[in-house]
């Protein structure tokens, strides 16, 4: 059995300075709650890896307005003015890799690969510093492994052992992270017995999981 | 009907039965409204769905999102699925078609849409997978943008792919872009062939008769 | 709506020489009346893409013992000495690949994606011939895409539109293989109305799906 | 108590509480059996499931196997999966423990399970991804096959990886590969350390001494 725990003490055992991953997709899918805590107990210096810094207010966004952030790897962060805002001042670095590529570097990290070749991103700007190979005629670039020291996954059903099911487009990134992190905290909508989500609708195994917060939203 | 009306309902018209569709936010989102719900296309969205629908009122899920983060509805037979997968679908040539706004293209056919240097730096999101491997690109834009052309000769913004899109469709004109240049195939409903040419940089080049848009 | 054929009709379309993907884990997960069919017609010189050659007389074993496949990558064949048998007679080929290999090389075929890295099989017989890239003074295997003509994928439930759901460790290599099969079979034990399998609950999106086939399997 | 059965049982005293285990195909099989229902262990089986468990009598459903093909049962709280991500689960350093046959293992503690070439080329199945990724690999065998040494100086079979796997168990001893040769740690109750040695080509070291299995 896992044991569940309060987000405030979750988050106590985060350093400063930790990279960091969270799921979400413009806010949907993220840890609201987690990431409140997060800026309440003000953790900074913070690497984030992310589809993307949402919305001022939502999501990952209240970690950039509350300035805990220093570095960030994602897709996109032209939704929320505050990253845009804090890139040109220099306060925040920022990281941008295709979408597509991202998931898969976070991929190789949390499956133990070293690197996948893609033919996204080959002769733009996006490609700088990264090595090219070609393969049978046709041009791809090598992306390296993406891990971190946590990961923050949102789940809508977590069962006794940790079995986790995501709710429609609020899974995105949340499956993948919860491999590549070395520990891995979810929060839950919904906790429920054992046996509850059958074997085929697990989306992510217990294994995985090393702390269960509840999230405030009524199950 | 207004420009972006006019374009959307062209770009509805390239779009075959039974297809998957991946359509970007803004222009392009409208044209899942002028594909007739009979040839049962599949608009994927990119987030991790496949089977967006309409959604009754009051009936939002905040766990159902396109890729802008609005709240969207789903059909029966709709599948969700992580980004992984999704990029896999993309990715792999399993999309049949994606429509994608613009900022500029080329006399190649190939497009700038993710980054202003120095000005605006939105990231490229899920973009630049989309143009390098949707089976088909469909850029949606406006002609010009302020009086600034936009089909230009040459890019000054940073390519999104190296990969030549298959059509540009403005309120103005359908545009082929292929090995020679770019073709003018098509003109809107009462717009000249100098007009088109005026309000574009590139050399556009006419091998048949251009056409009339049809947009019924 | 996807349009439901039989299994006669749905081989008669495939040709001789086909390199053939098939589902399966020891014979658990395989279409088996797709490939009772590929024997009642006789389908030979097949190049086959499979975890394992199964037993004889059970899974893709059938179509060793009827002599039908040509060349074998799979990474298990300790199971069906007539597999043995005709590799040493050098009356089939077999390529051995690492099982997590094999799976990731399918993945690279119908994800789009030019090659991956494992740190599997390094400095071992299965390393033979591949290309060797040190990162961050690892060494790693590049492993090149697998694609095929035809997938042959078995699943438990499929609805009108294609979607499939399977059962428990029956789906093994089956999802990952619809990807990678230019034209994709799929023989389904039970079929169902569009909305029976929820969107959380489908494994391979139905738009994957090219041919629908009712296994002999009540339902 | 048969050889079997020994071995079996001193592998199950390795196995943490709470642990994500894969076992082996015949002789790994057997440690299951030895490991409390209250360690809650979860054992994982690389053709797609964690959470096998005791198959009731007449509950056998075809679509549930274990990677030998044979019939298991799974508890609840079980996870089915794919291929790809049952793998990733090995491979990303997921998998605290795999417990393997082997054919030889040499002085560096290097194993070989998958192949006797020109006469038995079974593949290597999982066994290579296991071997090179689990965070603790444990070779349970006996000692000796029909008289040739196992515990070799050097193999002359091919090697399964390169990794220096973390434990022998056979039903003479137990010993730990590490980087100056192969630790005699234990012996069986019964056996002599000469015995051990008799059996083995590959020299012994012995650094503390050498105690007497546990079995229970």
């Amino acid at each position: 059995m896992k044991k569940t725990t309060s987000a405030a003490e979750a988050i106590s055992s985060i350093p400063e300075g930790a990279t960091m991953m969270i799921g979400g997709f413009m806010g949907v899918g993220t840890p609201e709650h987690l990431i409140d805590e997060l800026v309440r107990q003000n953790k900074g210096n913070l690497t984030l890896i992310t589809n993307d810094t949402a919305r001022p207010g939502v999501g990952v966004g209240k970690l950039i307005e509350a300035r805990l952030v220093k570095h960030v790897i994602a897709s996109h962060i032209g939704t929320n003015p505050e990253t845009q805002r804090q890139m040109i001042a220099k306060e925040l670095s920022v990281e941008l890799v295709p979408q597509g590529t991202l998931v898969e570097q976070i991929r190789c990290g949390g499956f133990g690969l070293g690197g996948v070749l893609t033919p996204t991103a080959v002769g733009t700007l996006a490609a700088e510093g990264k090595r090219s190979l070609e393969i049978n005629g046709e041009q791809y670039l090598l992306e390296l492994p993406l891990k971190a020291d946590i990961a923050l996954i949102k789940a809508r059903q977590c069962d006794y052992y940790g079995n986790l099911q995501y709710r429609l487009t609020a899974q995105n990134f949340n499956p993948i992270m919860a491999m590549a992190g070395a520990t891995v905290y979810v929060e839950a909508d919904e906790l429920v017995p054992a046996g509850c989500i059958a074997p085929d609708d697990v989306h992510t195994p217990g294994i995985l999981v090393d702390y269960i917060i509840k999230s405030k939203v009524m199950a | 009907m207004n420009d972006k009306e006019l374009i959307a309902r062209r770009v509805a018209r390239e779009i075959q039965p039974g297809s998957l569709v991946n359509l970007g936010i803004g222009l392009p989102t409208m044209v899942a409204q002028y594909v007739p719900a009979e040839a049962n296309v599949f608009f994927q969205s990119e987030n991790g769905i496949i089977g967006i629908g309409g959604l009754p009122d009051g009936m939002e899920n905040p766990s159902l999102s396109d890729a802008g983060g609005g709240m969207i509805g789903a059909l029966p037979g709709a599948a969700a699925f992580d980004s992984a997968f999704s990029f896999g679908l993309i990715r792999g040539g399993h999309l049949d078609m994606t429509v994608l706004g613009g900022l500029q293209v080329d006399s190649q056919g190939r497009l700038a849409n993710w980054i202003i240097p120095g000005e605006r730096v939105p990231g490229m999101g899920g973009a630049m997978d989309l143009v390098t491997r949707a089976r088909k690109v469909i850029v949606a834009m406006i002609h010009t943008a302020k009086g600034q052309v936009k089909i230009v000769d040459k890019l000054n913004l940073p390519i999104t792919s190296g990969r030549r899109v298959d059509l540009i469709v403005t309120e103005l004109a359908v545009i082929k872009p292929c090995e020679e240049g770019l073709i003018l195939k098509e003109v809107a409903p009462g717009v000249e062939v100098a007009e088109v040419r005026a309000a574009t940089e590139a050399e556009l080049i006419i091998t048949e008769p251009v056409t009339t848009m049809e947009l019924e």
